[in-house]
């Protein structure tokens, strides 16, 4: 089992044709993915990768029943990409892109509130359940299948946590990123509900980093709500405030969103700690063992 | 991106927003005749990218053009050094001459963006501040979520307006100030956008007295006449030198291992590892998605030109990077230059065997890692290896 | 029983201090309605018929927990109060005011689409519990207690509808318009799932008119859900096309929207049709005997 | 409210949308010289508020100025008669003369309100009225619906470039003038703005060949350019006073029942029941809220002065509108002039006691009808009587 995606999945790429898109396109493809259409405005009737390119997102998922999209368009025009997916109607969009501008996002952010779309990043490295279907940039082959999921702010921290896990003989379920910008789709709790209801998750490990307050959301939610183990890492505890680590969203701003708060904010609710980076792997087994 | 409260005050004006009669000038003569031409007493305000300069004597009275110019000799050419500043100050380039007000009244006036919404705050308390007051008086502070699908309407103002307590002649005005500087906000793609303190004068007027815009970076390449504001001299040097070379995430610290990993997430996460093996990261850096080996060179470039750094920890979990190609790129940096410092790599992810081949066939002299612990304890010990045979 | 108002809704009227406003805030408060405050930039802390005038809307309903909004502010000032009633929480607005511009409507519509505010209106009379709750300027006296629920777009041809009811002794549950403007708050469909779901309510008598397809959703939602009896009067069977009636939604454009077709959709549906607008009691006293 | 071609082609370049170069004039010297001045062909369009102009003689072209004078003078001062106007059509009182194009394609471009929601229609079947294509080709016409809080963004731009399989260099002058339309229609409160056709010419330009604007009449105090536009001269005599007497709802019909009703839906009813008692009424009038007897004065003024009228029907449910105040208008009216035709009165509704107490004590000849029915039978059967007795 999994959340999100999974081999049914019927993925449509929107920048199919630029040199990213292409590349992670091949990769997907080759993990097993069922890329079904790519959409590249003024490439319509081409093939790229094998499937067929169409001028828009409505005629993509008309034509092939696209019902996720996979976004590589460049940032001035993601934005733009995002809308036109959900206005197709699109159930699930994915955008890798980052340096996506704050104000448009604002917008995408208010046309999604009241739509069906769902949204995973921008500025992630997609999601992956292993085996059935990869949407991104997670290299596939340090995942395993099994049943921890795994959702964090940051990607390559992310592909850090799946690598130490399968290290240890422990698959993953679904593993995604929900992005590191200030304004994103998915959340760590909209992550956490799905993990919490599939039944072929045992487990979560959230990795988290400074800014914002999406981390002690997820606490409130893993308090209250979630009846499965959860382990989390915080990154940026060396960070000082008041200066962006990368991320866009990766920022100390006042008292709130230090890795500190966040981490008490986390152990309050019973999650347990990797307090180093290293030690993601011996963390979940441990909760594993003690379930 | 930081502007000077000069160009601040000159795009609030270009949105309708009142701002005091004032100069800019570089030098003291410049000061002399601005003064005079302004006629009265004027306030010398250094522009500098930091808050905190009244207390940091970085804003002088004078009553005359002379006095003007004796201030301005002193503040120009210096480095000003406040609360806000790095500890070496901030270079005093040029001086906004301006018209001395004195307000009846002090408030506050920001947008910033909050749970994915443009919120503009407004507090009776001005001229502190507004994390001071949110802090300690958050019953002072009134805000209003503006949904960007409406804009900004006439009910967003009068909540404002009747919590600032405005007198009625100051309704109309203050609607089209909170007006014109949402607009600011969003059509400059602002990341903050504050009047601190917006003055009410004895003569019932609103006036900006002191401005702070901050730009979304990612929205610049649309924003050509922001992004022409950019003032060099008020950033810290070797990263002013990473943006020239395509590094964009570079950030200099206070320790003296150098750090080279792809993914922000990562990095935070190695500094914070190195930082438990007991060493100080020099800096943070992400590499970003490198698909040349060009930006690797220019990294090892960065690093060896800190003096601070005495030690360099690569670290890479290739996704949307390839190992191959930053192997590649540390064999190139090793043929260019001099690394007087030991190099611990640590490899993962896509493309890993050919990095690997690459390393080991260039004979260049690295100090191999097999996982993130192991990495950040070679790299910590190398420092006192390398002190030890110093 | 009644729909949407009754005796405990405590009402705050946006815009009492103008002409209109105060004349029927003072004919409300007459017929027993709980208007428990005022709204007027500028006139807070004044009192007006009585009641406490305040300056925001937000204020007003934190000091007296007002739940109903009663609009008479000017029209180009409307929208704004609609806005500001429904960022304020308000549950229920009611806008009397006519000839809003429609792009106003336009914000004001899909502002609303996302939130919990109902809108009644723009350009309607208001709605009326009888014995209960009056809220804008539906004669009072003409209204009589009881059983039947009467929904309309015009003012005028609600109260006609109302007094050939109660003067054969047919009393009414809730009666309200939905205002004549192309684009309003409630629907008929709103309005007939209500007095569906009400149990003080036994039958419906709808009053549409010319332009739109309003008339045509509701035949379509009565054919389908409704078990309650339905009669209809639609007017303008005279107007010719391309025309605007008085109402700036009363224009015939193409073969929509005319009279006749909307006759036909309320027959096919099952609605009992008043051809006369003379006619009203009469259907309503068959529509009940034959129950 | 509607203006004429001419207006709306300078009302779209105002908004960056290309039209062929032109003049308008009103004389047929006018005429030559504009002529002169284009140079080459051009097409000569009378400018009413009605479309079918080119069916009904209104387009016409001409070679040399000589020409264009002579087409002038035989359209300036005509009335033109095209399915579109009243059948004593519409007054010819301004020419536009235009360079002629000799489009490669004619499309179609509109935008409208549907379900609360901007709709920009486009179709390639240009140059013929677009509820035609709807009904027989609806293939023909692709739509996007414009969530107001996006505004026109770049997809809904592709969707109708592609739905009208333009060529690829005109896909960005395309995305430029679709912005400008719906700018436009937003900016300018319009109810319609239609392109059509929308010329794709010979030399791969796109050109506005013929425009449409229509104007929300509610916004119109804050579109006092627009207002300004108002060409009354295009409108019924009858309508216009009632305009300016300040009775906004009127409008002119075929028969012989002058109605004085408030209120919309009353007003259509009381005209549906004047046709099922076997009459014809002369116009819709809804009298709205009155709150004073000069508009219940002027609404006879208007009546009387429309030679069809040969019975008048009063029909008032107070609600809004007071019944007192209508009365004493009545009594006012027959005061200060000759009501030469019966009148009937039926009041309901607020101050009904008072409203008939001031009719009863006045004297006033009116026929008293008790309800609905009763009001339409009498007013019917007053004229069979008054011709009787003629």
């Amino acid at each position: 089992m999994s959340v999100l995606v999974d081999a049914d999945s019927r993925v449509l790429v929107q920048g199919i044709t630029g040199r990213e898109g292409g590349f992670h396109t091949r990769l997907c493809i080759d993990y097993g993915t069922r890329v079904v259409a790519g959409m590249t405005p003024g490439k319509g009737g081409t093939t790229a990768e094998g499937v067929p390119v169409f001028n828009t997102v409505v005629e993509a998922v008309r034509e092939t029943g696209a019902d996720v999209s996979l976004i590589f368009v460049p940032a001035p025009f993601a934005a733009d990409a995002i809308l036109e997916a959900s206005d197709a109607g699109v159930p699930l969009v994915v955008c890798i892109t980052e340096g996506i501008p704050v104000r448009d996002m604002v917008t995408v952010h208010h046309y999604l509130a009241g739509r069906k779309t769902r949204l995973i990043g921008p500025n992630c490295p997609g999601i992956i359940s292993p085996g059935k279907c990869k949407m991104g940039i997670i290299p596939g082959d340090v995942c395993r299948e099994g049943r921890v999921g795994v959702v964090s702010r940051s990607g390559t921290l992310l592909y850090e946590a799946i690598d130490q896990l399968s290290r240890r003989g422990i698959g993953q379920s679904t593993c995604f990123g929900i992005g590191g910008d200030p304004i994103v789709g998915m959340s760590f709790v909209d992550a956490l509900e799905l993990f919490e209801q599939d039944t072929g998750t045992d487990a979560v490990f959230v990795i988290g980093e400074i800014g914002g307050t999406a981390e002690q959301e997820a606490a409130r939610y893993i308090k209250s709500r979630m009846s499965k183990p959860v382990a989390a890492f915080v990154a940026g505890s060396t960070a000082p405030p008041g200066r962006r680590m990368g991320h866009a969203g990766a920022i100390v701003t006042g008292s709130q969103g230090t890795a500190q708060e966040k981490v008490a904010a986390f152990s309050a609710a019973g999650v347990a700690i990797a307090r180093s980076p290293a030690e993601i792997g011996v963390v979940v087994e441990g909760l594993l063992k003690h379930r | 991106m930081r502007i000077h409260e000069y160009q601040a005050k000159k795009l609030l004006s270009d949105f309708g927003i009142p701002v005091p009669p004032g100069e800019v000038i570089a030098t003291p003569e410049e000061a002399a005749a601005a003064t005079g031409r302004l006629g009265g007493r004027v306030a010398l305000k250094a522009q500098v990218h930091a808050g905190g300069r009244g207390k940091g004597g970085g804003i002088r009275l004078a009553a005359t053009p002379e006095e003007a110019a004796a201030i301005a000799s002193q503040l120009l050419g210096r480095r000003l050094v406040t609360h806000q500043t790095p500890p070496e100050g901030l270079p005093v380039n040029t001086i906004l001459v301006e018209e001395e007000t004195i307000p009846q009244r002090e408030l506050y006036l920001g947008v910033v963006i909050a749970s994915a919404c443009p919120v503009m705050m407004a507090s009776e308390s001005g001229g502190m501040d507004i994390e001071e007051v949110a802090a300690h008086r958050p019953e002072k502070i009134v805000s209003v979520h503006i949904d960007p699908s409406l804009g900004f309407q006439p009910f967003h103002a009068r909540k404002l307006i009747y919590g600032l307590n405005l007198e009625p002649p100051l309704h109309r005005p203050a609607t089209q100030l909170m007006g014109g500087l949402y607009r600011l906000f969003q059509e400059r793609d602002c990341s903050l956008a504050e009047i601190n303190p917006l003055a009410v004068t004895n003569d019932g007027r609103l006036l900006a007295l002191d401005a702070k815009l901050n730009f979304d970076d990612n929205a610049l390449f649309r924003q050509t006449e922001v992004a022409a504001l950019r003032d060099e001299a008020q950033e810290n040097a070797l990263e002013v030198k990473a943006q020239d070379w395509g590094i964009k995430n570079y950030v200099k610290l206070q320790g003296n291992i150098g750090c080279v990993v792809n993914g922000a997430g990562l990095a935070m996460a190695t500094m914070d590892l190195i930082q438990l093996a007991g060493g100080e990261p020099a800096n943070f850096l992400d590499i970003g998605t490198v698909n040349n080996t060009e930006r690797v060179v220019n990294a090892f470039r960065l690093l060896t030109g800190d003096p601070e750094v005495k030690a360099i920890l690569i670290n890479i979990f290739g996704g949307m990077a390839r190992v191959d190609v930053i192997a590649t790129g540390i064999v190139e940096a090793a043929k260019e230059m001099d690394i007087p410092v030991p190099v611990v790599v640590r490899l993962e992810g896509t493309n890993l065997e050919e990095g690997r081949r690459i390393l080991a066939q260039s004979g260049v002299k690295v100090i191999h890692a097999t996982d993130l612990s192991d990495a950040a304890r070679k790299v910590v010990s190398s420092i006192a290896i390398s002190r030890g045979s110093a």
